[in-house]
């Protein structure tokens, strides 16, 4: 299988919806002529031209919703935000539109609309481009959010999403985007609302997703290596639908739990993930399940700090050997 | 672009004499045949009489919610949308009951889903603001304001992508203009040459507000579509004739060029801007009065018709009688009918939830408790 | 005292603040010459004047960033939102420039804010107009969310909202505006992050705000009448700040909690005092934390329907005898 | 509004011959004394190098995020800030060093910044986005694209609301002109007299998108004012004498007569959107080339003051040099600041928390975990 990189394996995915299916576009900031802002749709103008790859004004309420509309006729438009942060100016379109619109038609509408982009922090961006707004857009009955973690999961998520007849949100990393593995160059897709465990284990389970699964495992080497712990890591992909069912037997089987996040602490997934495990699985816990978010301040600039702001090895070690104490010492 | 002369700059609701014959020679309204002409006007007594009743049954307490009223601005709606063929489509704000009617939406799915019935066009789930039509090319029903903007550029767009020659009606009210995404679709429209018409249905207040409250602009709110290089016309909405004139020639430049136009057209809601509005702070009795005798579309469309001997006065009163039985009809409809069931409120929520089957490719949970 | 309803509460609270402090002023749609879509403005035109009333067009991302940028000139605007809904059109400015501006000007700039309206279903305004987004704005480091139950708290948490330095946002209810209690006329403010006990009870907890406070209440007559229980009603009033030691306090006395919310489920407020109490009372709880939301679907307009979803005393007691089962029987 | 002659309408980056001597008999020029011309050359000068010095050090990699370089912009920020008074305040986009230092900002604090240090302006928690000293009556540095124009409004109207002559600038860029939040402002920034002037800087690309290819619009941008009924004017940003001319005259009319206005300031950026930004699909080298050499506008006012004997060449080098050694010493500065303390994460989040005394009325948790 090729190595390719995370950015290549999205732009791959598209590009197999694209020549399958004619009324899927690419509608964006800067996705055509300039390439891309992080180069995810390089050369697709190319090969599909200026009709299906369309270079949009600074107009995110207005492309979005025209999407929508587009969407209503039966196109399959995908959105690029710049940045998950600039959601905001469009959140009434995103939210209100996109996920409401087919339930007050009686279900005579629908919405095969995807939005992609990047929601992360951790490159120095500040506090107006850091938003990761899974959390937000989740709690919205109607939408659907996932966070690829990997380049193989990227392509086979979009490439679901892009046929889910529902809007679909996907949430990617800046810093994910040149990460290289093995992808399969062949049509598959990836079922949304299902995790994939990274590691396994039986002393403790992480549950993280998007570039905090990264942060987990390497977390998840460090306990095994210097504590003894085994862990086991989820990686949730889609917020939801959530497997909760792989959630819940994995902390049934370690009784320990920690959820790692970028998101802001309150309300945030972790919050939402940490209640079903209390409930399904109460009885079965040995620690009460932790949670290791971003710190619960608008996002730093200084490099040093944000990456102290970030959930990092050092914070995410912590917070596991006070829900599972160390083995060795 | 041109203006014509019964139009009123002074952005006050004006009520300088208007001729009932104006346009009535216009290529588009004299090519109508008989039935053509009486389907305006029924459309029209339709449209009314389906709301005055469902005002009794709101005031009797059997409908929930709002309820905006499209009472005195019925020419706007019926004569806009009779100038659309196959390819064309309308999307509108919350005050949607006459432009669904028009499109060819029945009273009784319209009536109980005001009652917020099993069997009303959204099974009870939108209600008053939030009627839709796929079938009819009709896209609702929209709550909040200016949010349909972008979503009527993108039914032409998508229109104009599958290479249809077609357009999409988008209306709004006057106090939408200021809504941010109205101003971004606008510009899109136009730099893409998306065969979308925006129309604005300027009535004068926006809940309260006069308009020269609410915006600053020229001489008319049209104008605006300087600012984006863009067509836009301006007419008079008590007269459906002059409707479909000015209408009919932005759809011809959105099929013949694929070029979006502003139109706004000037009318005037009898009633509060919904139904519970105590209507007492931002206009007099009088005003209103006056614009129901002076410049009321049926009246004026009905006097137009009795003079060319399209109808007469007897016919008239039977198909006023008509409209008031079919509405009549559909509250007994809507009182009959069941209320949607328990389920039904996890469903319609999601596409593949409704339709799961080998090909679903969603698991996990979706809904939580 | 005077008995007065919750909308007059909130005027009086409004317009004592105006008379002690000239920076305060009120922007909204129909505030003045209409006197407030629900009269809460009313007759406040004629005592402030045009200068201080501030009728706006329908431009909420317009006049709320107006607002924003007043306010960090030491002005101390109130922006109504006819109901906060409509806060999704100006979600960038509420929730990025409020809430981000004084921590990337490294505390230069505070922004004494504050934005009100109603925030609920129940009166058949369907999927458009029925948000509660308390969760989504507390989830923001830099904001604060109150939501009022009762009339003499909506007095004193307003007035307390206008004197505070940062952005305050409240969230009350059109199905309160018109109940009537005493209310003090003596110029009292009431902190934010204090909960209120509204009913002492040893075998169970209920958890909530705003008009599910009342639904609380109903419930735990039942459930002394009916079953013998003790219900603990905690009316949280604050959102962020969160008043957690009354909260854990009454989790480890009862060791039975059930929260109450018109939220949706997914990361609602309930998520995360779920998970808190949780963590903070783990050991001590006899069951699962549960939650009573909103029926995870858009608001239904229908109205014997929208009656089901919301949280109504059959469904918050269905779930309080699970956790906590019948005493009599 | 009046239109100059050397304003460009094709809205393409233009290359028409420039007069460097372009409004330097005009009042609000001719009244400056030499103190204020070297000022304004010396400005334009300390921005330009401490940009260049900023670009190395990220190239080097001590600077994080975006950097976003005004060089070959800097006569819109000098000659507009140039002409204000005590009552009038700033507010721009995130390109905006040029601003900033314009404002009194000191360049240590701004390369602290820069290097994310404790002692930047923003304490290292703005970055090069977000630099702010209300001090200096200088608003920041706004990171969301047309995000701070209602800011910049609400500003301008504290400033009248308080009784005072004074307005605001509020900067813009010409992708920003298509942001919702634009348009809402502009027409309350009508409606409601507000004393704000703002500049959209056209500098004919947002990020590589031309301006043509973003906005549909009559000859220029500015006259999208016309739909909200505001003044506007069109000036060439190349000549800090025409900026200061057209700028003035728009503050008159704000303090005077407390009416907004929009402004164009036709100009171009030399270097890449941001630093990152390669350059390389949406203009060529040459047209970067012939800006530079052609209408630069440090070079263009250096001639003026050198034909008119305000400085000689030696004096400039003296200046320049001085600029280059306040640029190196600022980056000594930011390498030899610490980093902000872990604690500080917490710091600045909410005023109430960095001030808790007796008065404070906050209680509970307001930090989660
Ligand atoms: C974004 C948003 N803000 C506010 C409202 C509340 N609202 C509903 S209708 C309306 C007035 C609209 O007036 P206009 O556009 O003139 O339409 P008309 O009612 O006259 O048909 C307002 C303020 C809303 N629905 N959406
Ligand atoms: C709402 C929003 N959308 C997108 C962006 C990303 N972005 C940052 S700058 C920029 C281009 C802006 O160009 P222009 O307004 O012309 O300013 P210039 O960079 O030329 O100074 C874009 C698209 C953003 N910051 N905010
Ligand atoms: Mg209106
Ligand atoms: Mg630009």
């Amino acid at each position: 299988m090729p190595v390719i990189t995370y950015r290549e394996a999205l732009r791959l995915g598209m590009s197999e919806e694209m020549r399958r299916d004619p009324n899927v576009i690419i509608l964006g900031e800067e996705v055509g002529q300039f390439k891309g802002s992080y180069k995810v749709t390089q050369g697709m103008l190319e090969e599909f031209g200026p009709k299906r790859i369309i270079d949009t004004p600074i107009s995110e309420a207005g492309f979005i919703g025209l999407a929508i509309g587009a969407a209503q006729m039966g196109m399959r438009p995908i959105c690029e935000l710049m940045f998950w942060s600039f959601s905001y100016v469009a959140f009434d379109q995103i939210v209100n539109n996109a996920a409401n619109i087919r339930y007050m038609s009686g279900g005579l509408i629908n919405i095969p609309l995807v939005i992609r982009g990047p929601a992360n922090g951790g490159t120095g961006v500040g506090a107006t481009h850091s938003h990761t707004p899974e959390n937000l857009l989740a709690n919205a009955p109607g939408l659907k959010v996932v966070c690829p973690s990997c380049a193989s999961d990227a392509k086979g998520l979009i490439k679901t999403a892009i046929r889910d007849n529902d809007p679909v949100y996907i949430m990617e990393n800046t810093l994910l985007y040149g990460e290289k593995e093995e992808v399969s160059s062949d049509d598959y897709t990836i079922p949304l609302g299902k995790a994939a465990i990274r590691r396994e284990g039986k002393d403790l389970t992480i549950i993280a997703h998007g570039m905090s699964v990264k942060q987990s495992l390497l977390t998840a080497d460090i306990l095994a290596k210097d504590h003894g712990i085994e862990t086991e890591v989820v990686d949730l992909r889609s917020i939801r639908p959530l497997d909760v069912d792989t959630i819940v037997k994995s902390a049934i089987k370690t009784g320990r739990v920690v959820i790692v996040e970028e998101n802001k602490p309150f309300c945030g997934v972790g919050a939402q993930i940490s209640h079903m495990i209390n409930d399904l699985a109460f009885g079965w816990l040995d620690a009460p399940v932790k949670r290791v978010s971003a710190i619960d301040s608008p996002a730093i600039y200084s490099g040093p700090l944000e990456s102290i702001q970030l959930p990092k090895p050092d914070r995410i070690l912590k917070t596991c050997l006070q829900v599972c104490p160390s083995k060795k010492k | 672009m041109s203006k014509k002369k019964t139009i009123n700059e002074s952005n006050k609701p004006c009520l300088a004499e208007l001729d009932h014959r104006a346009c009535a020679d216009a290529p588009v309204n004299k090519a109508m045949t008989k039935e053509q002409k009486l389907h305006l006007l029924r459309q029209m007594v339709r449209i009314r009489r389906f709301e005055e009743r469902s005002q009794k049954s709101y005031v009797g307490g059997n409908i929930k919610g709002f309820l905006h009223l499209y009472i005195g601005q019925e020419a706007v709606a019926v004569g806009s949308i009779s100038v659309l063929g196959e390819n064309d489509h309308t999307i509108t704000a919350y005050r949607d009951h006459g432009h669904a009617l028009m499109s060819g939406m029945g009273m009784n799915e319209c009536m109980a889903e005001l009652y917020g019935k099993w069997t009303g066009c959204s099974k009870g789930k939108g209600g008053s603001m939030h009627y839709f039509a796929p079938d009819k090319r009709y896209w609702g029903g929209h709550g909040i304001v200016g949010g349909q903007t972008p979503l009527g550029a993108g039914i032409a767009f998508a229109v104009k992508y599958q290479g249809k020659k077609g357009c999409c009606l988008c209306y709004m009210g006057d106090g939408a203009v200021n809504q941010g995404p109205f101003h971004e679709i606008l510009n899109m429209a136009s730099l893409w040459d998306i065969p979308v018409i925006f129309i604005i249905e300027n009535n004068f207040y926006s809940m309260g507000t006069s308009v020269t409250r609410s915006s600053a602009f020229p001489e008319v709110l049209a104008k605006r579509a300087e600012g984006y290089n863009m067509a836009w016309d301006v007419c008079n909405g008590h007269i459906v004739n002059e409707v479909r004139d000015c209408v009919e020639k932005a759809v011809k430049r959105a099929h013949e060029e694929s070029k979006p136009t502003l139109l706004e057209i000037q009318t005037y809601r009898y009633r509060g801007h919904s139904v519970a509005d105590p209507d007492d702070t931002y206009r007099t009795k009088e005003e209103i009065e006056k614009f129901r005798t002076s410049r009321d579309p049926i009246t004026l469309y009905l006097k137009l018709l009795l003079e060319d001997n399209v109808i007469t006065q007897a016919e008239y009163e039977t198909m006023d009688q008509a409209a008031k039985d079919e509405a009549e009809a559909s509250v007994q409809f809507a009182e009959q009918s069941p209320y949607p069931p328990e389920e039904s409120i996890l469903q319609d929520v999601y596409w593949e939830e409704d339709n799961r089957n080998e090909k679903t490719t969603s698991q996990g949970v979706i809904f939580f408790e």
